[in-house]
Parts: structure tokens; sequence; C-alpha cells
């Protein structure tokens, strides 16, 4: 549920980084807090174990400057990847604007991706959300990894892609399709804003 | 502690005639631990209240050199509360009517604070 | 003391509460932990991670009444030895929205906050208008914007 | 100086939008003209609302005239538009240690330091603060910085006449009386170690006497008429003799409390005379 102020004209919106364990959701957000000027990001939180695995959620709120005369705030989320904290994660979705969805390129971590895809489904079915209504992107992580090792991104997409929304490959620890994917997502929400069909 | 000595401590206090409710009072947080009120008392209000009302007293006395309060009576045109801080963090208070005996019910809380301790 | 709200109907009662309750700083956050209003002193901590944090908390404990069968939390209190939060939830014409009142205990107390906070409750679902935000939000040609800002953003 | 307030006003009235209401409206402050200055300042504001000086100048004319919060509201505008503005960091630092928050005293007072390391001022107000007096009026000048006249007009100075409870059994000790906010009017008061203790817990009477009030208030209690006390070191009994003044009487442990509240109505029949001659 995007809040949008009229009076002083700003729009905030909740972007979660959903995903298997281990895929990247945390690098991609650290990645953007170290390049994001200090001036346009807020305290970056990291609720993690003591082995820095996400525990309940990382927040990063970011500030986009002026659009259509909005100032506009994005409020970054992670979920913990690990299916056992299935609980958490549902929590952490809840009253999201758009959802990046990163996958681990690994061939050996097809089914885990596979899973937490279908696992981002129920949970949004749970909370009454229309997946087929939410902005989701996908983010084909790890592609920086030997060719062997890693599916190419049409693969993926064939894989995990079946609604056919915008998808980025991504070496996420370089920084590498980062930026692409919070642009896409970014250009998604903004879109249902300005569809009017906003939560 | 169980509850029967705050039960004890409380009804000490009520059966002094004029007195319309007693509470034990955890005074740091301002929150009820044990109440025997009458109907229309509200005891949430009554704790918080007599809580900081306390803490601020504390504070004056303090600064005005002449140590803790050891009880306190806060005198209304129509009802009274009285208030004796036991050693245990905990305030002793009843809702009394405007023209109670005093000096009885302040007896009676220094007795139920040596009660709840 | 600084104030700000996305719905300024929810400013007098918050003005009110904080004045009543001795509190340091309230925010107003929706469930997802977006910051409606504040006021306070709001140098008390980083706002925007307070709400999502808050936000948090509340949603872990109605999950555990949830798989407890039990209705929600109506408010959760921790307190320290100087400084307590309260989180507490009011149902409004507008939802759910939550509030996280941080407070001094040298000011105020958990019994105070809580009794102004029921004060607080009924004036903001008083006070709390009916009808839905107007939909359109953006121009339909927001995109070039949105790249601008985000290129700026990157160092791009 | 009355000429350079025409002058000033005459310039303003020529040209609306120039800066010199700053000029003007402070010295007015200055004067002691509040509600003049507070037009002019406000005026002004509303032609430069983002101008740091005229927020800064607006609160130190608020702190004059009592208005603590909404003087701390402006200096932290002002601070938010200039974070370097060093009359503002010091008026915050003022106010924090008023209300005994010494900790964010020093941290503005060290931030108005790092932007200005030889002003002598911010150096003495550290001192001051981090004596870790309480927060009492004595030391809001030292820390007001700029506002030192808002300092002193907010915790105006006892009045001279110390005849209020002249005639009174202990008239000269132990018995205090106070305007709403908390300002000596009359009395003083000594600790048992012979100690000067009038301001310290004036500052604290007023809070208590409000939490009085609103405690009868709201537990059906009607109009409080008064609060005893019996401390370890000795008996207190605290009064309204007149809806805008605050008595206190201290005695020790030796007077019974009950002679105690006939001390504190003489006393405030006394008070209560005295302030009537003052209209």
């Amino acid at each position: 549920m995007s809040l949008v102020n009229f009076t002083t004209r700003e729009i905030t919106c909740k972007i979660v980084y959903y995903g298997p364990g281990r895929s990247g959701k945390t690098t991609n957000l650290h990645y953007i807090y170290g390049r994001v000027p200090d001036a346009r990001r807020g305290r970056m939180v990291s609720l993690a174990t003591q082995t820095d695995r996400t525990l309940f959620f990382d927040f990063l709120p970011i500030d986009l400057g002026l659009i259509s005369g909005f100032s506009t705030r994005f409020q970054l989320y992670t979920v913990p990847g690990q299916v056992y904290y299935n609980a958490t994660r549902r929590l952490v979705l809840q009253g999201s604007d758009g959802v990046v969805f990163v996958a681990d390129s690994q061939a050996r971590q097809l089914d885990e991706n596979i899973e937490s895809l279908q696992n981002l489904q129920s949970n949004l079915l749970e909370l009454g959300i229309d997946i087929r209504t939410l902005p989701v992107v996908l983010q084909y992580n790890k592609q920086d990894l030997p060719r062997e090792l890693v599916l190419q991104t049409a693969d993926l997409d064939d894989a995990l892609n079946f609604r056919g929304v915008p998808s980025f490959g991504a070496d996420a620890l370089h920084g590498k399709g980062v930026f692409e994917t919070l642009k896409g997502i970014s250009e998604l929400v903004l879109k249902r804003l300005s569809a009017g069909s906003a939560a | 502690m169980t509850a029967a000595p705050f039960e004890r401590a409380l009804n000490l206090i009520t059966r002094v005639r004029g007195v319309r409710g007693a509470m034990l009072v955890s005074a740091a947080d301002g929150l009820v631990v044990a109440e025997h009120l009458m109907e229309g008392i509200k005891g949430p209000a009554v704790a918080a209240l007599a809580g900081s009302l306390s803490n601020r007293l504390g504070r004056a006395m303090e600064a005005a050199g002449i140590g803790h309060s050891v009880f306190w009576h806060l005198q209304g045109t129509d009802g009274a509360l009285l208030v004796v801080p036991a050693a245990s963090g905990i305030l002793v208070v009843a809702v009394t009517e405007p023209d109670v005996n005093v000096g009885l019910v302040r007896l009676e809380l220094l007795g139920a604070a040596g009660v709840v301790g | 003391m600084s104030t700000r709200a996305v719905e300024s109907w929810t400013l007098d009662p918050l003005k009110r509460f904080v004045g009543e309750a001795g509190a340091r700083l309230v925010l107003l956050m929706t469930p997802a932990g977006q910051v409606m209003a504040q006021h306070g002193f709001s140098r008390a901590v980083d706002v925007m991670s307070a709400a999502a944090l808050g936000a948090a908390i509340m949603a872990s404990t109605a999950e555990i009444a949830r798989q407890l069968n039990q209705p929600p939390f109506a408010a959760l209190t921790h307190q320290g030895d100087r400084h307590g939060i309260f989180l507490g939830a009011v149902s409004t014409g507008r939802g759910t929205i939550v509030a996280l009142v941080v407070y001094d205990l040298d000011a105020s107390s958990a019994g105070l906050v809580q009794l102004f906070f029921e004060q607080l409750a009924a004036e903001l679902k008083a006070a709390s208008p009916k009808e839905g935000v107007p939909k359109q939000v953006l121009a339909a040609d927001f995109e070039r914007e949105l790249s601008d800002s985000l290129n700026t953003l990157f160092g791009r | 100086m009355a000429d350079d307030v025409k002058g000033l006003s005459a310039q303003l009235a020529q040209d609306p939008m120039s800066l010199v209401f700053l000029r003007l409206a402070e010295l007015l402050r200055l004067r002691g003209q509040l509600d003049a200055a507070h037009r002019i300042a406000l005026s002004g504001l509303e032609r430069h609302p983002h101008l740091a000086d005229a927020h800064d100048l607006y609160a130190r004319i608020l702190a004059d005239k009592g208005d603590f919060e909404r003087a701390f509201d402006e200096w932290d505008m002002t601070v938010r538009i200039a974070p370097s503005h060093i009359g503002a960091l010091k008026g915050l630092a003022f106010l924090y240690f008023k209300v005994g928050d010494v900790d964010q005293a020093v941290m503005h007072l060290e931030t108005a330091r790092g932007f200005m390391p030889d002003d002598p001022g911010i150096a003495q107000a550290l001192a001051v603060v981090r004596g870790g007096q309480p927060a009492k009026a004595a030391a809001g000048p030292a820390v007001g910085g700029p506002g030192q006249e808002a300092a002193t007009a907010a915790t105006a100075a006892p009045m001279e006449d110390s005849r209020v409870f002249a005639g009174l059994e202990g008239a000269q000790e132990g018995l205090l009386l106070l305007d709403a906010a908390g300002r000596v009017l009359g009395g003083a008061l000594r600790n048992p170690a012979g100690q000067d203790v009038t301001d310290a817990v004036a500052a604290y009477l007023a809070g208590v006497s409000q939490e009085a009030a609103r405690t009868a208030k709201l537990l059906g209690l009607g109009t409080w008429t008064g609060l005893a006390t019996e401390g370890g070191g000795g008996h207190v009994h605290l009064a309204q003799p007149t809806p805008d003044a605050l008595l206190l009487v201290v005695r020790d442990r030796a007077t019974p409390m009950g002679r105690l509240a006939i001390v504190a109505q003489r006393a405030a029949h006394a008070a209560r005379r005295w302030l009537e001659q003052q209209k």
C-alpha cells in the first residue's frame, strides 16, 4: 500500500526483495547503500543472525527525488530466505507495493528457486494479494560464476518466468544488474500509481 | 509473593470509613499491581496519576533536601488521594471521601506498606 | 518539537497525547511500517527505521497471537532503565494505524502512556475521514523523470 | 533608541520585503516590547520562511515570553535550515538544560563549538552545564548565549519585596511563593545543610502542581486544595492561594502535619493579600 501525501506531495512505496536463502537479496541492498549518496538514503537496518544471515529483514529507505512533482521515497526490504522463516517472510511481505524476486542462477539451486517462487505465491495468496496485479520483476543473480555452474538467463526465464515479467541478469556483489533491477521494479510500481490502480 | 498478602494489605485500608478504594501501584511504571475499588473508580487512571505525582513530588523533595516521602495526601474539594510509598517500589494508595479521617487512613496505609514489604 | 503528517487529521489528537502523556515522540504508521505522522522530539530515534521496526514487532506478536488462536494483542510496552516504548494499534476509518510512543521515565510512565493512549485511540477513530484517497497520482509520462532520478542516484 | 525604532519602522514600511525586520524586532525585544517584536518577527517570517535568522529571532522572542515549547520548535527549525547556526544551537542547549537533559545540552553546545571553537560564550556555557547543576534559573543566561535576555526574562528574578510573609512564623525560611510558571515571587528555601535551594525547588514545583491539578480533575476529586507530604527530613505543604500562584511551606519533622496545615493556611492568606496589593 503506497502512502501518498497530497499536501506535501510525497509518495512512499515498499519494495520487498524475495528469494531463496543466499541468493543475494541483502547483497543487492548493500550495493545500493554503498552507491547512493548519503543525503539520498536513510540508515540501513539489518536484523541478522550471528552468521550474517537475515533473521527478520534488512531495511533501506532511499530517496528517488522528484517524480511528477512528487517527492518519491522507496523503502527496500529483504526477507530471510531460509525455508523455516516463512512466518517472518509473510510479515515482511505485508503491504508491499512491489517484489523483486532474486533467484540464484546456479543450476543446482533451481529447485530452491522454484520452491521460493511458489512460497511467494502462497504467501501473497494468504495476504489476499493477487500476484497478477502486484508489480514483480525477476533478477537472476550470480551470473558471474563459471558458465558450467550457472543457467543462462533464457533458461531461467523458461523455468521461472511463466508470467513474462521483466527479468535481469545480475552480479549483485559487483553491482551488475542491481541498478537495472531497481529501475525495473520502480517503473512497474510507479506505473501502477499513474494508472490509478494504487491499493 | 502470592496474592494473599496483597489482599490482606488492601483490606486493612478499605475497612476505614470513607475509603472508596485501595490500590497497590508499581511506582516506576504507574501500573496497577492489585486493587480493591468501589464502582466508578478507574484503577489504571489512579495508578498512572498517583505514580506520576509521586515521582514529581519525590524530585522536588530531593531538591529541597528533605529526603524521601513517607506519606503524601492530595486534598480535593470532592475527595482525596493518600499514598504511602513502600520499600519495594510499590505505592500503597487510598482514594477517599473528602472528610475521611486522614490520621487513621495514614496509619492503615503504613501498616499495609509493612505487609507488602 | 517537530511535527510532520501525511494525514493532517491525526495532528491535533497527536499533539494532545504528547502533552498529556509526557511522551518524547509519537509516530503513527501503517501496519506495513510507513510513517503517517509524527510529533515530538524526532531526533530521539531514526524515524523511518523506528517505524519499520515497530511495525515488525506488532506484526510478529500478532502472528504469535494468531498461532495461539487468540485475538491480536492490543498494546505492547518495552521498558528500559531510562526510556520506554509503547506500541498500540488503533482501528480507524483509514484502516488500522499503529502508534509507536517513545517516553522517558523521568517525564512519563507506562501507566500514563497507556492511560492517555485510550483517549488518543478514541480521538483518532472519531477524527478519521471515511472517504478513500484519490487513486490517480502520477502523470503518465513519469518514466523519463524516474530514469533521470535513478541515474543521478547511482551516479550514472 | 526610540528614533532607531522609528527609522527602522519607516524603512520596513517602505520595503516590506526587506530584512530590516530582523533589526527592528530584535531592538523591540531588547526593549521588552515583546508583543510588538512578536508581530514584526512573525510577519517577517511569513515573507521569509526559509531564513534561519528569522526563525532564530522568533525563537528568542518566544523564549522571552516564556513560551519555551514553541521557542524549541523555532530553534529546531533554524538548525534544520542552517545546521551551523550558533545562536539556535545555544538556544536549544539552554532549553535542554532547563528541562534537565544535560546530555542533549552538552551535545548541542559541542556542536556549536565545532563550528566556532573560539567562542568564549560557548566554553562558559559548557562549563556551567557540565557543572551538573540542576536546571535552575541562575544558569540560564550563560547557556542562553545570544538569547541571554530570553533566559533572564524567562526566569525573572525574585521580587525584592521580601515582606510577603512578614509577621508569619518562620517568615523568611521555609516559605516560598511562586507564580504559575514556577517563578519565585517571594520567600526562600534552604536545605538542611544551609544552602539556598530556592530555584531548584521552584523549578520542580510547577510540574508538581500541574500534576496535582490534573490528578484531582481526572479522578473526580474536585479542585485540589492542598498537597501535604511527610518526608524523612521534614514536612511540606503545597497549596494554591490563587489560581495563578503556588505556595510552599516547609518545616522540620517536629512540626506536626496538622499544625503545618494551619501555618500554610495563614501563609496563603498573607500571600493572597500581598498578590492583591501588587495588582
